[in-house]
């Protein structure tokens, strides 16, 4: 492992927190909401939610318990404390079937590739036949993606070989609404995805230089609301581990 | 009549190019032991069936066990990353990806649960999984509305690892069922693998909780710890310093062989060790 | 915040010609005091769903709230023979039949679970019933065999009796769950009727056997007795006394809106009496 | 109720517990078995067999109970009784799929009209728009009756009512392998239902008198093997209270 500067790792941390008051953000009071397998930082910005603005919001997770209660957050988001407190236990296939006829309002997905249009590849670089890179593929994501009424994205990593003109594989696409990023909020419009926010501290050259598609910037781009002092204070009680640092390779806690 | 048979019966019930559905999901209950055991003797041509795996998936196709994986994912989650021999598999064309989401899974295994030829699955508008996959559609005879048709997945064995079992094959899972109903009833045979045999009586106090009915099991195996290096809730944890090795050393390309031989090796008096010897906290309450 | 209303106010959540599917099986923890409950309150036009149904059915239509009923079997079983109101009002013509297969209404039900318009059912072939209901055939687009798709049943609500409920909607089942945990997932909205209202602590200790997830629940009555006269394992049987009198009442055709309305009578201070006062044996276990 | 003479009644209960083993006689060893609502006869036939020479095969009852060893059997097939003992409880849908995937290899079935090609009324007498009886319907019988691998029907009615040139609505057909009623045992052959057998005591021609259908009677027609010794001391200990005698008119526990 390479040594990271100090000045890396607080800058990771920064947008680490600043990401996950982005994504607690877009739960609303009452909705019900979905993370996947893989997904730190979206469970971290759910328990925020839920602690602040949307305490009646219902969680139903990807190991099935709904609305769990964990004496501490874990650094899987497929490990069994998401069971703890949960007064219900789904199956796998209950779960989708719920975001099958609807009943999930909005759920967070990751995505190796992601394009202006909004679609997402988790499945192959290069040709699927003969692959650069096996991706792990979409898991519930690729078929969920159209079912969920609001996707958010949410990617640590922002930079071209990421988002990219043309994904190379569709794995799914539909009901996206924001991407957020260390750098950026998107926000999915009429022609594709749109600079909504740029984070304190980072400039607009920086996002558009390090996406490989175009943003129209004719309008003002606004700072992204910071943590507020409430959002810092009960994401370091609900998160005092730091799970929402394990997905930056810069602060990724190395496996026992 | 009792099915309790041992670890390396067990894993002889499965042929060569066999289809066999793998229980828990992810790092969770997963049937960790069992897979290590089809590596040990060597099984080839396997089509293996999981909504979502990691470790166990990623072993068969380090040993070069693996014909066929259908899957919506394979890997191991952030904290280490992708699945590297799966992956190498693929990459090299050895490893035939049938690409699917968790749900067309789910709809496979529900069509031969359902005793038909194909399950209809909403979503997949605007993916290019289906074509890739050859996912048919067919118009919805009431609404006009095109519907894709997953076709039957039908598993020679589920295998299968339960907090509960009795000799008869009655099993009771605790936390999260996953998936594992679902291919209890798609496959054609079921195998157990166990944190404890129960008796009968326990399954009979609370027959709502009993997931799996033994008449459809055909083998139960006494094997605590048996999902380890992943976790079985409530008993253990995922033990991340053996995933993390296994990983290591296979991420390494050279040296993949031999420290998969390693690896079993390591593991072999656990797997194989009679119930008696538990390294993993065994709790004997009822409910 | 808590889901917990008065009989009256949860049979008036129902509207006219709404659609409703009926909890239990036969005479096996039916809806019964709520079904009393929307006679009482002159409801007209329903439509019931449920694969095999007795006495709530029964009433129903012996009151004409009934336009149609969508079902595989509605009969009392051998003690008591047909269901006669049910018989009437659909040879009279006033009551609509689609006649059905237990497995297609569940098929139809996991439609709308599934977010299908339609699901595909085995078997049907050599019988008259789908050519009856108007039910379409595909073929299957991968081996050509013909299938029948049952299309979409989404009741308005599902009315279901449970043994256990809190006041968030969290229901726990004793028993057979027959159709109760697909009825939930497929209907619109969801009201219990429940023996008990247990502390949410009780579905969290066991969350496994939480059959219905409060987040699913409109509405939830304290009603204990409320299956009677039928049963509710393990806390009460068959009354037959009281079953065999209301088919007597209701076979005799002169007699029948009287009859009708004071069996409601007889049953009006069961139905609405607080928790408190319990005809029927509560027990307090907890596992 | 009318009054039932001492000898209509004694024939009742012969013709009972000739037809409880010969329904139990259709059930092997090792088989899974199903029984739905409304059931009483093969419900003893199945415990009867169990007792005897199936002890191995599997009930799967219409409450959705795998095995049960109920204390006492009771009149009602859908009773929680017969939860009892049971170490595993199937939602109803569940044993509907065993049967479509072939799971279930003898299914006992009754039936209001049953013709000579073996084909079931359960739902309308007279024509289905404008029926002049509604029948309750045929339950989980209409689609499993071509998925069970064979089905028995039995009767306690052998009249020309009951046995018809062509019924006024197929329910279901298929897989039909023996008919039992309180005259005789029939059998499904090429060209349809024929007399396997005839119950001790009974004429073929009071068979064919009341049967509205044509039987080939050019070969012997064999005496049903009666109830031997074991079987009517085992049909005693597993139902006492005389459940096998309750589809019978003439025995008909009145409800209290």
């Amino acid at each position: 492992m390479t040594l990271e500067t100090e000045s890396e790792i607080q800058a990771a941390r920064t947008a680490a927190d600043q990401m996950a008051v982005c994504l607690a953000r877009e739960l609303h009071e009452g909705e019900r909401v979905f993370h996947g397998v893989n997904s730190p930082l979206p469970m971290v910005a759910i328990f925020l939610a839920k602690k602040l603005h949307a305490p009646g919001s219902v969680l139903i997770e990807v190991a099935g318990s709904v609305d769990p209660r964990p004496d501490r957050l874990p650094f899987s988001t497929n490990d069994p404390a998401l069971c703890q407190g949960a007064a219900a236990i789904f199956s796998n296939a209950d779960a989708y079937d719920l975001f099958a006829r609807g009943g999930i309002d909005l759920m967070y997905l990751g995505g190796a590739q992601i394009d202006k249009a909004g679609r997402v590849n988790m499945s192959y670089i290069g040709e699927p036949s003969a692959p650069k890179v096996r991706l792990p593929g979409g898991g519930g994501g690729s078929v969920v993606m159209e079912q969920a009424r609001r996707i958010v994205i949410w990617r640590v990593v922002h930079d071209r070989r990421t988002f990219v003109e043309k994904v190379d594989f569709v794995t799914q696409s539909g009901n996206l609404t924001r991407v957020v990023t260390p750098l950026a909020v998107m926000e999915m419009r009429e022609g594709g995805l749109e600079l909504k926010s740029v984070h304190p501290g980072i400039s607009v050259e920086e996002v558009t230089g390090r996406t490989g598609f175009p943003f129209d910037l004719r309008g003002e781009i606004p700072e992204t609301a910071p943590p507020a002092k409430d959002e810092l204070v009960a994401l370091a009680e609900i998160d005092p581990d730091g799970v929402r640092y394990s997905e930056f390779a810069a602060l990724r806690r190395a496996p026992r | 009549m009792s099915k309790l048979i041992s670890l390396p019966e067990a894993a002889g019930l499965v042929r060569d190019g066999q289809m066999i559905a793998l229980g828990g999901n992810s790092l969770s209950r997963t049937p960790s032991a069992f897979a290590r055991e089809l590596v040990r003797q060597g099984r080839r041509g396997l089509t293996l069936i999981k909504t979502a795996g990691a470790y166990e998936i990623d072993l068969l196709c380090a040993a070069g066990a693996v014909a066929e994986v259908r899957s919506g994912y394979i890997g191991y989650e952030n904290l280490y990353g992708m699945a590297p021999s799966y992956r190498r598999g693929v990459e090299s064309g050895e490893i035939r990806v049938v690409e699917h989401a968790c749900y067309s899974v789910i709809a496979g295994l529900r069509a031969s649960a359902y005793g038909l030829p194909s399950q209809p699955v909403s979503g997949f508008d605007g993916s290019d999984t289906p074509a890739l996959s050859g996912f048919l559609q067919v118009e919805d005879p009431y609404t006009g509305k095109s519907v894709y048709m997953i076709p039957k997945i039908r598993p020679d064995w589920a295998v299968i690892h339960v907090q509960h079992a009795d000799a008869a094959g009655n099993a009771r899972i605790d936390g999260g069922p996953f998936e594992d109903v679902l291919i209890s009833r798609a496959s054609e045979g079921v195998i157990l693998t166990a944190e404890r045999i129960a008796p009968t009586k326990f399954f009979e106090d609370k027959p709502e909780r009993t997931n799996i009915p033994g008449f459809m099991v055909d083998a139960v195996v006494h094997l605590p710890g048996g999902a380890a290096p992943a976790s079985c809730y409530p008993l253990y944890d995922t033990d991340e310093g053996a995933v993390a090795a296994f990983l290591e050393a296979s991420t390494s390309t050279d040296a993949s062989p031999e420290s998969l031989r390693d690896h079993l090796r390591d593991w072999e008096e656990r797997d194989h060790r009679t119930a008696e010897a538990r390294d993993y906290r065994q709790t004997e309450k009822t409910e």
